[in-house]
């Protein structure tokens, strides 16, 4: 390594500590370098401009005390990332990359990919800030007479709606709420159905048939009837539209597992191991899963996006989350009676969905191409 | 000397990737007589294929890219960057080619029936009755038993020794003047490649049809080549005879392959190996490509080495170290 | 040298494996594929035997049954006097360190997620070997075969055909195996590589004692690196006999087409040669032949009705090299 | 294939009866019964009594079950409450309707996903394979009621009020008020126009996904030998991808038919509500509000049956694609 | 036209029927033709969000829509009301009650024939009458025949034309008359009585007597309706519309989209919030009335922190019902205090005690109630530290229930007072609401539908305390007093009194908080004449409007 390169790694250094994601900028390489930058200034804004929140975080609700971690935390992130960047790796190329290093290279080649990655992080970073980031408590009711149905303006950047509550503060909250609803019941539905999958592929014959078929009626359940009654039973909260989701939507995942371990199972390197004498868990659970696990990643994105698109049509059928809870499904929802008149009421949030499902939908296509090794060229 | 049926001249094949640029073909030139059948040997991975390809014109691009000043001529024609219907005129009809996997080579969703008659009508201009009455005639000719039963077979339905005549009888249908087979018989055990090398050399001799032979196995390019080239690395490095390459290789790697072979020239338990492994097609070594495998590397193997034909006609070899062997066998 | 007169290190007795054919959406069997159909063999401490026969005759299945992956439908295989059959889990744990899988597919024999360091310290761990130095012992094991300490920490990924197969030799001999099974250890690769490889394996038994079942369809390469060889067609051993016996003096109609159908490097003799082409493929396992399964094919001239409807068995009475068929005498009677 | 498909469906028949009971027990054990919709003051207790009675519901819940096994068996789905008409008759109102949106929805959102993957395919990684891709993806990020009611503001209303195009879209219903008195043609026109809108909006969703496994599909398919093996034999491009790539590249896309199917049918419930389209999924819908069960039941069972039987049908395009599939 | 009924042709009723209904229009359009007059002919369509669910079927039918049909389009009442609320003639020439109010007699016109062709008799009126009030039927609307000896013991047929039925004396007692459509004894009176409801006279093949002849039902979609050309001279004879089309459209944007596409021409009862886009345009007119209904927060007065009554007067005066009324409603609608409605004839706000907005007067309440926020966390509890915190209950996809249940809890922060909406779906809601031994509520909100006969004994009186509608639970001597004089006034100066005294009993009792009044909102394209909509009902005049020759 030149002396030269070493000199102008020091100075990228010094540039990086003062503003990091501009020796990334400099030198091209703009993905990198927006990130960096945006993320670091849009931190340090809420840090000055949302002073008194960030004071009143320290001791405050469990919400706001995430919201100060995240800060700090994503400041110390922008910036080490920054410094860690242009001080390069010391691993030779091409020596000990594994399967995964190979994918997020490829990963990291797909520029739709790499920008919905981008939004789709952006988007947890504002749901977890906030607390801290919300002009207006989202609940709040301006006057009913004045501030209703007030189109955009400086106050209300996205105009207020029927009980002239601020927009805006809705939909960061709605983040929030849409967000984690994709997330809890994905995480859910994936950890059943790929562990139901795994089980039915490896073992075979009879409990293979029982999963499978119960996969078969969970598949053409109608899920209306099932939200309808247990709703009806346990009353309507985020906690149980999280439940039914995520209790339904399984059967996907599960199949897909069960086909990649049934091929993976005839693979010689499951063979070899048995030769070897490891037992099966050990097979299972480090072996076969760990193979399985791209197309169930895939499926995971994608059913995030589905979820948030599916919470919406709940929210249409009146059987979403709670109002004055605000997720993005009930603001459309509710808003689409006023389209003709407040259209801003559901466009915002429909586009923020919209956005946010292509957003996962770009990731996963591109996580697909990336993981699968025939894929990769 | 008559003008060859086709020349291939200099044919640099490079593929564009992200991982940089893979000169598979860099530089490939020999020719194909009237009537007789050429081998090409070499390692997997070699160009073989991507040569044969480049030939009809049969690769993607991108990635793949003919470089300028590649040239093939096919009957003194240049057929490097003629159109795409002149190409088309040209394949299946004058030029056939087969493929190394017979499972796979043949779509499974048509009979084997219209694949072949697909040809005829396409090329032939002829009916469907009369098409359908031609591709029994074929399957009949490349030996398939009740020929008119198995027309309307699928792919599936044949074994692999079958499917593989059924691509030779497409492949004849329009009586090419050559016949390009990218190791056909690879995929297959002993007793049907026997059964297949035995049909190609027949209708070869019976068609007057000059057959292009590649594969990786010696001991097939002696059974059936009258002459053979060898390539290495994407380049040729020799050509010559069948006899000639068998009994005195010129080149260091051509011995070393005939040496690896079992049984053979091996008296001992020990086979003679080449060590180490074809290098990189993205970086391919500089000088001698072979250099670093080659037990007699030495001075002058830094340079680039060109194909040097030797005394006998047709016959070349890629090693600065030729010459000297043969002047020290002549003198 | 080989001592044949001690007990065999294996024994294989009248083995079959048998693959129910299902159908149906109750799956329903309808029939069987008779991938091994009573097989019988000995393998003495430090030998080689060659397991040749075209595809799908049941070479790997063999290989399969013989080191339990799969479970016998019937017959006996015996490890060092001890019925592999009958083994508990401890003992079957026990077996696999004595007796080692080596695959075919260089690509998909090596779990493409786990280093070549991790691969060999997850066995190692799993045995309880090596418990203070694993790393350093995962090193030596590649230097063994060839490959140097600096490969420890790459993926399958990054090495070449020949180096993949040199770490599943690694990956079988790291739980120093008395026995390993070679299910085509080089088919997938160059004359060039195979050689190296074939090299390798050798040296090792030389060092280490080891004993070979030996499985290819390149009749060339088995000659080459067994002791003995048996010859299979669907699902039966058809000759077995010392390698250099079979090759100068082939007694089955099957073996001697075997034979005269590789092509030899050889193009000055080529014209001079006896070549049988047989006709036709190799039968379906599900329905085969009566009778000698190889009738249909068979070019010998005395073939008969006894060939049609009564199996040979293999003939032991003759020393060293036993041929299953009822005209092996008559060798002379070959449409070329 | 004659036994197979018989076969088939008689393997379906716990499938669908399992599904049965359960939305039975669901929809009973959920609270609320049908009188309490019919309820007002001035009612007593004995006349919701009196109402249960009408209604059948007196009986304890196992006993209804039983009842309506054994009359589901003879072909007898009971009488909707809310419709106060045999429930065969309802399904057999509103069951074409709902079957007529969702295949046209299905053919739409196929042709144009065969043919948009298939270009993409061909064109890998060109401007307009990722154009494509993301346009489709928009739509398919949509709740597709917002996507309905665009698509009602866009095509129908400012097309006629706002931009004053010379075609724009009726926003709601089958027919027009005047249908009976058209002529043929205009009979036609008038249902295809009434189409469009509710088609589009399901299948706008679908051809996403459609398009997008076809794609990968195609994908995979034009690297296979038999492609090159039809180029080799002189084939025009057109003939290589569209005879020989497509069929094959379909074979798996085949499974969407039976996948979408669910998929299609919930969709109905928000497009038939938006459009005022008079099918099933709103049906059912209403009718699970009101407790109607044996519609709910029926509605059910026949939705049940009907995923039987697209899976089934894939599973015989499969065959009829793919040489290889033969059921016997 | 309308040749394909839409429904039920397969049915053995309908089959039988509807031939009938054929021959004799097509008799009765020979022998009246078409007056040569440009008001005549043409289609109106209609749009709503819900079907018909009973259709004519007056005997089993609760729903508003359905009323309006029975009584104006399909059916014929006895009586109606003018615009001033008093009774006119109608199928009844004339009648007479006895002096001591215990029996009216009504006297038939004798030129009404159904739609089949037969004649509309004393009969008729007889078998609905024993029909409704008889408890195997389940008429939905029991209450309106409290005042009436019920059963055949309360009808007796004088002679074809004339009928006479005993009641109780009331001040209302002709109202259920003006409600109820009488059905054809001739079709119906086999029917056994438990079987009415899911009988397909109702929804498939009604046959009525009324201006318009039914001719088709999709369901969930339209109900087509065709003039009757036999319809009696004397009442104004044949309809001017040739047709008309009662349409179903379940999402509101969709019809307001179909009403500015003029696709539909009247868009019954458009939300507050849609009537500027309605105003806005040109070809358009925005109709508003004041409507019967009325919406109201039913409190749970079993519940612990509601058992007083100052506590539900402090949430009432805690919310400013007046702001919401303006926003809400856009000022389509008036505050309500009690139940009786601005078009009801008792309807005297003035003389009420006022309970405008007023946060301290609430929070004086509640204190003096014993609530105080003893911890500070800005809600009150009670000595024993029960929270001051209700749920407030409403049911999936009504946006002003919404509303309500959101901008109380708002406003009563603002007071101390916890409130939670949430939102239930309708089955369920009722169920908890009005299973007597669940009454799983503190606060419900819900709207009334009212007839011109106001009565509340089913909300409110103690001995009805375990039936389903008694939601607040009040036990109240006091108002079961008024009640019951109120049914039995007759005279209406001297009920106005119990009204005004029963109703301040009610502002002081608080069992609801009542919100308002909405108005109801149509949309009318202006190509459809001589519209008249009132508290009586949107269909009122149907038989009179018309279409402006041009617009054809
Ligand atoms: N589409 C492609 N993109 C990139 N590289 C390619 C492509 N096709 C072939 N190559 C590379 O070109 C080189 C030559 O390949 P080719 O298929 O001609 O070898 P071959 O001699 O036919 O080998 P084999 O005996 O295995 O068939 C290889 O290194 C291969 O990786
Ligand atoms: N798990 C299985 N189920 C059913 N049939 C099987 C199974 N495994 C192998 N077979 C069948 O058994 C027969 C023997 O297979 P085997 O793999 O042993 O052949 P082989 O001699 O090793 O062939 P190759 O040289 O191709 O590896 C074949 O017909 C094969 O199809
Ligand atoms: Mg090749
Ligand atoms: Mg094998």
């Amino acid at each position: 390594m030149s002396d030269g390169f070493l000199v102008a790694r020091r100075r990228w250094r010094v540039v990086s500590a003062a503003l990091p994601g501009l020796p990334q900028l400099l030198t091209g390489r703009w993905g990198t370098g927006w990130t960096v930058l945006l993320t670091w200034l849009g931190c340090l804004w809420v840090l000055t401009a949302r002073y008194e929140r960030v004071i009143g975080a320290l001791g405050g609700a469990w919400d706001q005390s995430l919201a100060l971690v995240t800060l700090v935390v994503s400041l110390i992130v922008a910036w080490t990332w920054s410094w860690r960047d242009v001080s390069g790796s010391d691993r030779p190329l091409g020596i000990g990359v594994s399967q995964w290093d190979l994918a997020a290279r490829a990963f990291s080649k797909n520029h739709t990919a790499v920008a919905g990655l981008i939004v789709i992080i952006a988007l947890y970073l504002v749901a977890l800030l906030t607390p801290l980031l919300a002009p207006y408590d989202p609940a709040f009711q301006g006057n009913l007479i004045t501030e209703r149905y007030v189109g955009l303006s400086t106050v209300h950047p996205l105009g207020t709606d029927n009980y002239a509550r601020d927009v805006l503060s809705r939909l960061l909250y709605g983040a929030r709420i849409s967000l984690a609803i994709g997330f809890v019941a994905v995480s859910i539905s994936v950890t059943i159905g790929t562990l139901l999958g795994a089980v039915a592929g490896f073992m075979g014959g009879i409990v293979d048939g029982l999963i499978m078929r119960f996969v078969d009626i969970v598949i053409s359940f109608p899920r209306l009837v099932l939200l309808i009654t247990i709703i009806g039973l346990f009353g309507s909260s985020i906690f149980m539209i999280v439940a039914v989701l995520g209790l339904t939507l399984w059967p996907g995942t599960a199949r897909i597992v069960r086909g990649e371990v049934l091929s993976l199972r005839e693979r010689e390197f499951i063979q070899a191991a048995t030769v070897l004498g490891y037992s099966k868990r050990r097979i299972i659970l480090r072996h076969l899963i760990p193979n399985a696990l791209g197309p169930v990643i895939v499926a995971a994105t994608l059913g995030i996006g589905n979820t948030i698109v599916l919470e919406a049509g709940l929210s249409f059928l009146g059987l979403g989350v709670q109002p004055p809870t605000p997720s993005w499904g009930t603001m459309v929802a509710v808003g689409r009676d006023d389209l003709l008149g407040a259209w801003w009421l559901s466009t915002f949030p429909g586009l923020a969905i919209v956005f946010t499902v292509l957003a996962f939908n770009l990731v996963g296509d591109g996580l697909r191409d990336a993981l699968d090794p025939r894929l990769r060229t | 000397m008559m003008e060859p049926m086709l020349r291939v001249q200099d044919l640099r094949t490079y593929f564009f990737t992200d991982q940089g640029v893979v000169k598979a073909v860099d530089g490939v030139s020999f020719e194909v007589n009237e009537g007789e059948t050429l081998g090409i040997v070499g390692e997997s991975g070699c160009g073989k294929t991507v040569t044969s390809l480049s030939v009809l014109g049969l690769l993607p691009e991108p990635p793949a890219q003919i470089m300028a000043g590649s040239s093939v001529k096919f009957l003194g024609d240049e057929i490097i960057g003629a159109d795409e219907g002149r190409m088309r005129n040209l394949r299946g009809n004058k030029i056939s080619m087969i493929f190394q996997e017979p499972m796979s080579s043949l779509n499974p969703v048509y009979s084997v029936g219209d694949q072949i008659a697909e040809v005829l009508r396409v090329h032939r201009r002829m009916g469907r009755k009369e098409a359908r009455d031609e591709a029994i005639r074929l399957l009949d000719e490349v030996g398939i038993p009740a020929p008119d039963r198995r027309v309307a077979e699928y792919p599936h339905q044949l074994s692999g020794g079958m499917r593989q005549r059924v691509m030779i009888a497409m492949a004849l249908s329009c009586e090419p003047k050559l016949l390009i087979a990218d190791e056909p018989t690879t995929a297959l055990d002993v007793t049907i490649q026997a059964q297949i090398l035995e049909l190609l050399e027949e209708l070869s001799l019976s068609h007057g049809m000059a057959v292009l032979l590649i594969t990786h196995d010696l001991g097939v390019v002696a059974e059936v080549c009258d002459r053979v080239v060898v390539m290495y690395a994407g380049q040729v490095i020799e050509t010559g005879t069948v006899n000639e390459i068998f009994t005195e290789p010129a080149h260091p790697y051509t011995r070393g392959l005939l040496a690896s072979l079992p049984s053979v020239t091996n008296s001992g338990r020990r086979l003679n190996s080449i060590s180490g492994t074809v290098p990189n097609p993205v970086d391919w070594p500089r000088g001698c490509r072979f250099r670093e495998r080659c037990p007699e590397a030495g001075d002058g193997c830094e340079e680039e080495q060109a194909l040097v034909t030797l005394e006998s006609a047709g016959r070349s070899s890629r090693c600065c170290k030729t010459e000297a062997v043969n002047l020290t066998g002549a003198g | 040298m080989v001592d044949r007169s001690a007990r065999p290190l294996l024994e294989v007795r009248s083995l079959k494996q048998h693959f129910p054919v299902r159908r149906g959406a109750f799956g329903k069997v309808v029939g069987h594929v008779r991938a091994v159909d009573g097989i019988s063999f000995d393998l003495w401490r430090g030998e080689t035997l060659g397991l040749v026969g075209e595809s799908g005759c049941g070479k790997s299945t063999t290989a399969r049954t013989v080191l339990r992956l799969l479970e016998a439908t019937a017959g006996v295989v015996r490890f060092d006097g001890e019925d592999v059959g009958a083994m508990d889990d401890e003992r079957l744990r026990a077996f696999r360190r004595r007796a080692q899988f080596v695959f075919q597919d260089p690509f998909g024999s090596l779990n493409p997620r786990l280093s070549v360091g991790a691969m060999l310290e997850e066995v190692l761990h799993v045995h309880g070997l090596a418990k203070t130095n694993r790393r350093g012992r995962a090193v030596e094991l590649l230097e063994l075969v060839g490959l140097r300490s600096e490969h420890v920490d790459r993926y399958p990924h990054e090495f070449s055909g020949g180096q993949r197969q040199r770490l599943g030799i690694a990956r079988a001999l790291s739980v120093e195996p008395d026995f390993l099974v070679l299910d085509e250890p080089v088919s997938a690769l160059d004359v060039s590589v195979q050689a190296q490889v074939v090299n390798l394996l050798d040296d090792l038994q030389q060092e280490l004692g080891l004993t070979y079942l030996f499985i290819a369809h390149d009749l060339a390469l088995v000659e080459h690196v067994s002791d003995r060889v048996a010859v299979m067609y669907l699902g039966r051993i058809v000759e077995i006999a010392d390698a250099n016996h079979i090759y100068s003096e082939p007694r089955h109609p099957y073996t001697r087409a075997l034979l005269s159908a590789v092509p030899r490097p050889d193009p000055i003799n080529r014209d001079d040669r006896e070549r049988i082409v047989l006709e036709g493929d190799v039968p379906s396992p599900i329905n085969p032949p009566t009778g000698c399964s190889f009738h249909p094919r068979c070019p010998h001239f005395g073939k008969d009705e006894q060939c049609k409807g009564e199996v040979p068995i293999l003939d032991t009475t003759r020393q060293g090299h036993f041929t299953a068929c009822h005209h092996q005498d008559a060798v002379v009677g070959i449409r070329g | 294939m004659t036994r197979y498909i018989i076969r088939r469906l008689l393997s379906a028949i716990p499938l669908v009866l399992g599904i049965a009971t359960i939305v039975f027990f669901a929809v009973n054990l959920a609270p609320g019964d049908p009188t309490l919709y019919f309820l007002s003051p001035g009612m007593t207790q004995d006349v919701i009594e009196q109402m249960r009675i009408n209604f059948g519901l007196d009986q304890p819940v196992h006993v209804r079950y039983l009842r309506w096994l054994g009359a589901m068996l003879t072909g007898d789905f009971g009488h909707s409450i809310s419709h106060s008409r045999p429930v065969l008759e309802v399904l057999v109102d509103f069951l074409p309707n709902t079957l007529i949106l969702s295949a046209c929805a299905l053919f739409v959102a196929f042709l144009f996903g065969i043919i948009i993957g298939t270009i993409q395919a061909v064109r890998q990684y060109s401007i307009m394979d990722s154009a494509m891709s993301v346009v489709l993806l928009f739509f398919y990020s949509m709740p597709s009621f917002w996507l309905a009611l665009m698509l009602i503001l866009t095509l129908s209303l400012f097309a006629r009020n706002v931009w004053d195009l010379p075609i724009w879209f009726p926003a709601s219903g089958i027919v027009s008020v005047d249908y009976d008195f058209l002529t043929f043609g205009e009979k036609v026109r008038d249902r295809v126009m009434h189409l469009v809108l509710p088609t589009l909006s399901l299948a706008l969703v679908l051809t996403a996904g459609i398009a997008r496994y076809m794609r990968g599909s195609m994908l995979e398919v034009i690297r296979q030998d038999y492609v090159r093996t039809a180029k080799a034999k002189g084939l025009s491009e057109a003939v290589v991808v569209f005879k020989h790539a497509l069929r094959n590249a379909l074979i798996p896309v085949i499974t969407l038919v039976g996948l979408y199917i669910p998929v299609l049918f919930s969709g109905t419930i928000f497009i038939e509500t938006i459009f005022a389209w008079p099918g099933m999924g709103r049906t059912i819908y209403d009718a699970i509000f009101i407790r109607d069960y044996p519609l709910v039941m029926a509605g059910t069972f026949f939705f049940a049956s009907m995923v039987v039987v697209a899976n089934l049908i894939a599973d015989v395009l499969y065959a009829v694609i793919d040489p290889r599939i033969r059921y016997e | 036209g309308g040749s394909d009924a839409g429904i039920g042709s397969n049915d053995p009723f309908c089959q039988q029927v509807i031939p009938a209904v054929e021959t004799f229009m097509a008799e009765a359009r020979e022998a009246h033709p078409i007056p040569d007059e440009p008001r005549y002919g043409g289609t109106v369509v209609l749009g709503t969000i819900g079907d018909m669910p009973d259709g004519l079927n007056s005997a089993v039918s609760s729903n508003y829509t359905d009323a309006q049909h029975q009584q104006f389009v399909g059916l014929m009442t006895l009586i109606n009301y003018d615009a001033g609320g008093e009774p006119r003639a109608y199928l009844a020439e004339d009648w007479e009650v006895a002096p001591d109010g215990r029996a009216v007699t009504f006297h038939i016109r004798q030129d009404v024939r159904w739609h089949d062709g037969e004649q509309t008799d004393a009969h008729d009126v007889a078998f609905t009458y024993e029909a409704v009030t008889d408890p195997l039927t389940a008429f939905p609307n029991a209450a309106f025949w409290d005042h009436y000896v019920k059963g055949p013991d309360g009808v007796e047929v004088v002679d074809d034309f004339t009928i006479r039925i005993l009641l109780e004396p009331h001040a209302d007692f002709m109202d259920p008359f003006r409600t109820l459509g009488i059905l054809p004894e001739h079709l119906l009176g086999d029917v056994p009585r438990d079987q009415l409801k899911l009988h397909p006279y109702g929804t498939q093949c009604p046959v009525g007597n009324g201006p318009f002849v039914f001719a088709q039902h999709v369901p969930q979609d339209r109900w087509v309706f065709e003039a009757n050309p036999a319809f009696p001279e004397a009442l104004g004879g044949r309809p001017f519309l040739d047709r008309y089309v009662y349409r179903v459209i379940p999402e509101q944007t969709t019809l307001l989209t179909e009403l500015l596409i003029e696709n539909i021409d009247v868009y019954i009862a458009p939300r507050p919030d849609q009537a500027q886009q309605i105003i806005d345009n040109q070809n358009l007119e925005l109709l508003n009335f004041s409507g019967r209904s009325y919406v109201f927060v039913g409190w749970n007065a079993r519940k612990p922190q509601l058992a007083d009554p100052r506590v539900r007067r402090a949430i009432t005066i805690g919310t400013n019902r007046a702001e919401i009324v303006e926003a809400i409603l856009q000022g389509y609608g008036q505050v309500a205090n009690t139940g009786v409605p601005p078009f009801h004839w008792a309807y005297d706000p003035g003389s009420m005690p006022s309970l405008a907005y007023d946060p301290d007067g609430a929070r004086a309440l509640l204190e003096e109630a014993g609530w105080q926020d003893r911890d500070g966390d800005g809600v009150r509890e009670s000595e024993d530290g029960t929270r001051l915190s209700l749920s407030i209950k409403y049911n999936t996809g009504n946006q002003q229930r919404q509303d309500i249940a959101e901008i109380m809890q708002q406003q009563l922060s603002a007071v101390g007072v916890e409130v939670q909406p949430q939102v239930v779906e309708w089955g369920t809601l009722l169920q908890q609401i009005n299973t007597p031994d669940l009454r799983d509520f503190d606060g419900v909100v819900m709207g009334w539908v009212v007839e011109f006969k106001l009565d509340d004994i089913d909300l409110f009186h103690s001995e009805r305390i375990n039936q389903p509608y008694a939601w607040s639970g009040t036990d109240n001597g006091d108002i079961d007093r008024l009640l019951e004089e109120l049914s039995i006034t007759a005279d209406r100066t001297e009920a106005m009194a119990l009204w005004r005294e029963y109703q301040e009993l009610l502002i002081e009792e608080q069992p609801y908080t009542y919100f308002y009044f909405p108005d109801r909102l149509e949309g009318v394209n202006r190509r459809v004449k001589g519209v008249e909509m009132d508290a009586r009902g949107e269909w009122l005049n149907i038989k009179d409007w018309y279409l402006d020759p041009a617009s054809r």
